[in-house]
């Protein structure tokens, strides 16, 4: 190629480059083979401790579930996983027609209207879904309601500080400034909320009411839609991708079709050619950074697309009534624990009054001793709340358990005969 | 052939999947105004139809595994397939991010190793591996910059984006709540020096440079540039998404850029499963650390740890500690490569493009002088008196079992055609390539009614945008169920 | 499109991958006799080419993962995708052969519960699990065979295989150096009672039966049957490679069968690979245990073990214990389904079969009455005043998105079409398939050059076997090589 | 279904069954969920010890050797992984072509003509290999040289006991009835034959030489073709596969020209489309069962296709200078290996005189001892031949250790202290 080129090396190609930017070396050790690469890695995995998913109860936001088999035999396909964003439409329907049954799964799942294609996680996705709000509201302040899990909080004010918008916290601040009351439901806490009285609320005060969902917990839980929210946000992780240590997982947004035009991200919509087949395309680009640069609604380009179809083919293979089992499951068995941990001496309930899913609070006396003896037992208990809570006393000795399908009986038996001991 | 929706395959009263029974005593008594009134419709498919259903999809996709993808600004390299065994490795895959620090040790290394080999790459101080994408390290970056100019007590609100920028970029500073001042091309395609001369002030907080820039040029006035935006006291941002061309050759830091986001799912071979997860680092100079997203990975003796302990943080900019997943296959990619892999890889990057500009012309307009670097941007313009479009060169090229080349972007070059071959396809692939650009050339000037009418030999044919987004149904509905969803 | 060979795009002087390097002081000191001269011509490239290359073979292939695959007496069920992954566990796949017995319990014990397992769906009292495919399987049981007669110091020298059986029967009792004496079938395609009769002797060593026999139809007779062949002190084996119809329905055990071969490749879900690899276990009544291969996989309470002290066995019939991935894949199988949902198998399978054979009423022959179990055969005969032949129609399901039955075989059946949907297809399917059958009839009798011309959707249209097979081609030879290694 | 074939349940279908042996109830546990089976098989793999690949030294036949990713990426694809044997060949010239390929990597490896589409494993391979001997020179005796793998000589016997042969050991069996004389390179302990002795030998009284070989070592050993072989046959395992308890592994057969007729099973040929176009078929038919019955070359129908491909996309990985370099490697650190245990108090070499490959026979005090050490040390120590050869007391004490590029120089050392340990 240098020849077709004329030229004696590549270097003769580096002409704009200053020579005092030029660099001498790239000071990185020398490439390996894939034998060596994959013997470094896998030494860095061995270094970590890897919890048999059965005995591991813990959550805040990222939960071990069955996850079938069909899910990685459909995301590792190539030509799912190494094509691009589909810019060209007519070479991509697999990728479009894939989005197109995630946004349909999401909006059915939710019981609102329109679904986008994906965001980056949870947390981004309420920071969206605010954003949203306060465009179309022209409103400046959010209130928060509730025990919102506190990354999740964190972020929404990291965007919140740039974009020039307030955070507020609890139902006493909404008012006539507000542009979205956001509640999530199960809360951080595993609790359930009033997410009606909450939508109710934000409705009088012309506000937006933006619910932050646990996908799973639709199965069994009113959705979204059904409670009168405007926007619905949460995290996909539980709908058949693996914990990995925080991610890649997968952001999520549906809402009522008045505001499909404020949405972020992609959208994929129904296209026919000139022989009438039906396609897909991606569509309402006119809300995109590559349309309207500066005034997009969003700056998202690369999604979590490949994540989408993780959780389209999970939530097709368990179909509606696989859902309600999975989480009718998770509920009676995160019940069935809940029962036996507080009868144990020294453990009580955090919130005795309030109903949960499949995640609760517990108080008890030597939280760290416990979770060590868990540990030593081959168990990852529940997580110590405190650390987000500085300020909150009542908070200092929660921890959080979740159990989920994969828990099975004689896990719950083994935790409970752990946590018992003296 | 085109394939039915999972929901128009559905076959009600399919029993569900063999599940798990509770096997506990504890009933559902969940209280009835939490409970769901109507079932979710998904589809009730078997197994065996499900795995059916998303191969065929799989099979109506063009993907980089299986052909040239050509896509400018994307860097479609080859993705290596050992790192996605690793990436699947349960003491990565079935790691909690809350476990506790001393059983992660492994996890954490691997994410101090990056960062350090992403320094080593970029010229940077340090490097949060947070964001999940190149748009989201974009406003990333700026937020840093913005924390960085509060600190100090000054309020800057403009941003400067060059004309030729990624549309993430001004985006990105809109998002963080920047006005954004457009910076002019100069005829040559860079930028032009006066201009953005006359747009800085004081309250300017950040130039964007993309450098090589979207048209695939290096920016040759980067030092001066570099000099006026610092002069103002503003940040000078570098857009990495288009990394390709520069590891071991020159680094941002050496160039004058404060901040940096790179965008693994280019330049880091992880792949890009059809728009993400990607993720999208960004670099600072010692004077922006201190804003870095939390928490950071640091480094106690053989011990590594979570510092959350940041008071002049911008916070979090996402749940946890970035894409993972995506972060061990770039750091296996680094390892593989090693510093003389990377470099060589630049290299060979920009020979290919410069070759395959080469074999292009004559058949396209190439309205800026070379050489170019890891990519090119040609024009169709040469076509218009045909009645051809940059779009239909794009079709006929998916017929002839290409992807296309991006079109229409960077918006200042008129049907423009957007070109990156990367380092990890062979000159047989570029020549054929070229080949075909040829005779589509050819056919533009012979028969350009048969160019209109591609493609043909796709599951469906030339997709109608403009009625999809007029009317837009954005998902299925039952057939009779009341109204559909068009907003 | 087709693909060129990877040897036609072998790059010479191409870099090998990286590898590791021998990092010890021994020099390769190999003595030049023992040293090869001219290296292999393999193909030389780069692992993006490699990659590329069989993706782009995958897609040239019609497989049942994504199509409807009624091959008649192949049982292309469906494969779980599960079960693909668990024989890739480590504890599993990377077990040595030879590691000691305490260290591979697990993997015993896998081997142990699976021959439990066949043995309660066959009736058979000891299973071996070393076969390798189906016809290795018939092998290995008439080894056994033989080896009971002549410890009963008897040289019997002929098996009796039915003209409808599958080929490697007679192969396999050739293998074993039988005489095949052909049992007539009935016009109505069962084994012709007066004709077996005529045949049985005390030369006989066994009769291969195999039931429901290739025609899909349950052999009535077959209590009589049994006990003419033990009235000669001969045994009565099965083929059971069709066994998909009777799981919890009927055992070749109660039907009187001495030896039982098993495709665990079709039955049991593993997947076909393109032509293997599978597993063919076979189980034998009490009387010819003793003959089995050596080593067994036998308990002591809680611990299990290899027994190679069994002095009558026949041996080996390959190495080590059998294909022990393909076994994890079957054993998965018969853990998900459980007895239930192997019968429910069977039901649905026989029912699906039915189905299919009404709904091909008036479009080909079905030279014999029904009901039929899991398959049965039609006959393209009627299409041959047309000129069209089953080969024809085969072609034309090809062009219509379907893979082709097996054609020609039974060999007593004239044009043959030997349909097997299995229980894992949809109504859905099957009638798109009846649909597309009942079209190319009308196109044969309307349009029978339109037939024989198909398939024109594939990479390449009709193959011409008869002049491949004159002058064979069976490798690539560079070009410019002496000769080409035509036989 | 049922409705349209006017039955009320599927049991009126079974009307050719005799009500006698109309089964009841399968006596089978009930099914289980995907989660459960996947955990009841988990339960089991954990119940096998796995050695780290760089500890373990035990050959014997079945190795461990670096597999490149991109072989489980090619043949885990569905398309590959669940077409039947190409019948349709139209159809299935992904196999097809694949096979092709197959076939002249195997004619190039072994420097023979021709290849078959592959076979079981090495053992029925070389079985299959003195049939074609046997009928292609009408005699009756098969004669072996050297220390052939004992599990292959059991199957050769077994072979022979049906199809009437006899198997006589030793160069000086060879006569006029000897069909074939087999010599394996190298032989089961390890050292290097002289082949082209045997085959001289061979063809001097008009039979045919067959080699068993080992595809790795043919980088570096002169293979069969330079040796006067007519018949190459071995075990592929090495090519890509794991050792997976002993299978699936791969057969492998090739030959010269004029045996061609007479190989067992598959064979695909170049084909050509009425336009021209190149493809491939099952071809030479005429030799196999389904058309042939009873007078067919062999009973081989399913073959190990899946195994061939993996080990084409082997030696496409390595190509022709990194095959050699895999097998230079593996023979270097095979004989540093060697020279630091010989050196220990208490070991020898028991063939000091004979050259070998990568594998090599040691005499050794306390062999049960020494290995239940490496054991305890996480290696898997060589293999004990003694239970092979009982009425042999010179192999009484002897170990067979071999070496490739998964032992890596810190995997040595430690072989070598623990070894050395009093
Ligand atoms: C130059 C440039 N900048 C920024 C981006 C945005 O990156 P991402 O899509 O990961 O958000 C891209 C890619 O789309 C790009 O090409
Ligand atoms: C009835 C019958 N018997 C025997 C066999 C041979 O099995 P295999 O191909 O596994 O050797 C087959 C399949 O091909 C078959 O259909």
């Amino acid at each position: 190629m240098l020849r077709a080129l004329g030229v004696g090396s590549v270097e003769d190609l580096l002409v704009d480059l200053p020579p005092a930017v030029r660099l001498d070396r790239l000071d990185l050790p020398p490439g390996s083979s894939e034998l060596e690469t994959a013997a470094c890695l896998r030494r860095l995995a061995a270094r970590n401790r890897v919890y048999e998913d059965r005995l591991c109860f813990r959550g805040g936001g990222v939960y071990r579930r069955f996850i079938p088999a069909a899910v990685q035999a459909v995301i590792s396909r190539p030509e799912f996983a190494t094509a691009y964003t589909p810019y060209q439409a007519e070479a991509s329907q697999g990728t479009l027609q894939a989005i197109f049954e995630f946004q349909t799964l999401i909006a059915e799942l939710t019981a609102l209207d329109v679904a986008n294609a994906s965001l980056y996680d949870g947390a981004t996705a309420l920071a969206e879904a605010a954003m949203m709000a306060v465009v179309h509201t022209g409103r400046s302040q959010v209130v928060v309601e509730g025990y919102l899990h506190p990354e999740y909080e964190e972020v929404l004010r990291c965007y919140a500080a740039g974009r020039g918008f307030v955070i507020r916290a609890g139902l006493e601040a909404v008012g006539e400034d507000t542009a979205a009351v956001v509640v999530q439901q199960p809360n951080f806490l595993g609790l359930l909320e009033d997410v009606e009285e909450v939508a109710g609320l934000a409705h009088r005060w012309g506000a937006l009411a933006v619910v932050c969902v646990d996908p799973i917990s639709l199965g069994l839980l009113a959705p979204p839609g059904e409670c009168g929210a405007d926007i619905a946000v949460g995290e996909g992780q539980q709908l058949g991708l693996p914990p990995s240590f925080g991610g890649p997982h997968l952001g999520f947004v549906a809402c009522r079709r008045e505001l499909v035009r404020r949405l972020p991200g992609r959208l994929v919509g129904q296209a026919f050619d000139a022989q009438g087949r039906r396609g897909f395309v991606l569509t309402l680009t006119a809300r995109e950074q590559h349309i309207r640069r500066e005034r997009a609604t969003s700056n998202i380009c690369t999604n979590h697309s490949l994540c989408a179809l993780a959780a389209s083919v999970y939530l097709t293979y368990l179909g509606p009534e696989g859902l309600r089992r999975v989480a009718e499951v998770s509920f009676r068995r995160a019940h069935a624990l809940a029962e036996r941990l507080w009868a144990l001496p020294g453990v009580e309930a955090a919130f005795p009054a309030r109903p949960f899913f499949n995640e609760f609070p517990v108080r008890m006396f030597h939280v760290e001793q416990r979770l060590r003896r868990l540990g030593e037992a081959g168990i990852l208990g529940g997580l110590p709340v405190a650390r987000w809570y500085p300020d909150r006393p009542e908070l200092r000795d929660v921890v959080l358990f979740c159990c989920t399908e994969v828990n099975d009986p004689a896990a719950l038996d083994l935790l409970v005969e752990v946590m018992g001991r003296a | 052939m085109t394939e039915p929706l999972s929901f128009e395959k559905s076959r009600a009263g399919l029993a569900p999947p063999r599940l798990p029974e509770a096997e506990v005593e504890a009933p559902d008594d969940l209280p009835e105004r939490w409970r769901r009134r109507n079932p979710p419709r998904l589809p009730q498919l078997s197994e065996p139809e499900i795995l059916r259903h998303y191969h065929r999809l799989a099979s109506m996709n063009y993907s980089a595994a299986e052909r040239f993808y050509p896509l400018g600004s994307c860097t479609m390299k080859y993705n290596p397939v050992l790192n996605e065994q690793l990436a699947r490795l349960p003491g990565f895959a079935e790691l909690h991010p809350y476990q506790d620090e001393e059983t992660v040790q492994g996890a954490l290394e691997l994410l101090w190793q990056l960062e350090r080999a992403l320094c080593a790459v970029t010229g940077m101080d340090r490097m949060t591996l947070q964001p999940a994408a190149g748009a989201h390290g974009e406003w990333t970056a700026l937020r840093i910059v913005q924390a960085y100019h509060r600190a100090r007590g000054e309020e800057r609100d403009q941003v400067l984006v060059p004309d030729s920028a990624h549309g993430t970029n001004p985006a990105s500073a809109a998002l963080c709540g920047f006005t954004v001042v457009e910076v002019r091309s100069s005829p040559e395609g860079r930028v032009d020096v006066a201009d953005l001369r006359g747009k800085l002030s004081g309250r300017v907080a950040a130039l964007m440079l993309t450098n090589p820039n979207t048209l695939g040029l290096f920016e040759r006035d980067i030092l001066e540039i570099a000099e006026l935006v610092h002069g103002v006291g503003a940040k000078l941002y570098y857009d990495g998404a288009n990394l390709n061309a520069l590891m071991g050759i020159c680094r941002p830091g050496d160039m004058g850029f404060d901040a940096v986001h790179l965008n693994l799912h280019k330049t880091f071979a992880t792949p890009h499963g059809g728009g993400g997860p990607g993720a999208g680092p960004v670099g600072v100079r010692r004077e922006l650390v201190p804003f870095l997203p939390r928490p950071t990975v640091e480094r106690d003796g053989d011990r590594f740890f979570l510092d959350h302990d940041r008071p002049a943080s911008i916070g979090r900019v996402r749940s946890f500690y970035g894409n993972f997943g995506v972060l061990v296959r770039a750091f296996a990619y680094i390892v593989a490569m090693g510093g003389d892999g990377l470099a060589q890889a630049s290299l060979d990057a920009v020979l290919a493009a410069n070759y395959l500009r080469r074999r292009l012309e004559g058949a396209l307009d190439l309205p800026h002088p070379g050489p170019c670097m890891h990519e090119f941007v040609a024009s169709a313009r040469n076509l218009t008196p045909h009645g051809v479009r940059a779009v239909d060169l794009a079709k006929g090229l998916l017929d002839l079992g290409f992807y296309a080349p991006t079109v229409y972007f960077p918006l200042i070059v008129p049907e423009a055609v957007m070109i990156e071959p990367t380092e990890t396809e062979t000159r047989a692939t570029l020549d054929a390539f070229a080949d075909a650009v040829h005779e589509l050339v050819r056919t533009a000037q012979a028969r350009p009614d048969d160019l209109r009418s591609r493609p043909l030999r796709l599951p469906v044919g030339r997709l109608d945008e403009v009625a999809a987004a007029r009317r837009p149904v954005l998902r299925w509905m039952p057939a009779g169920s009341e109204g559909d969803p068009r907003p």
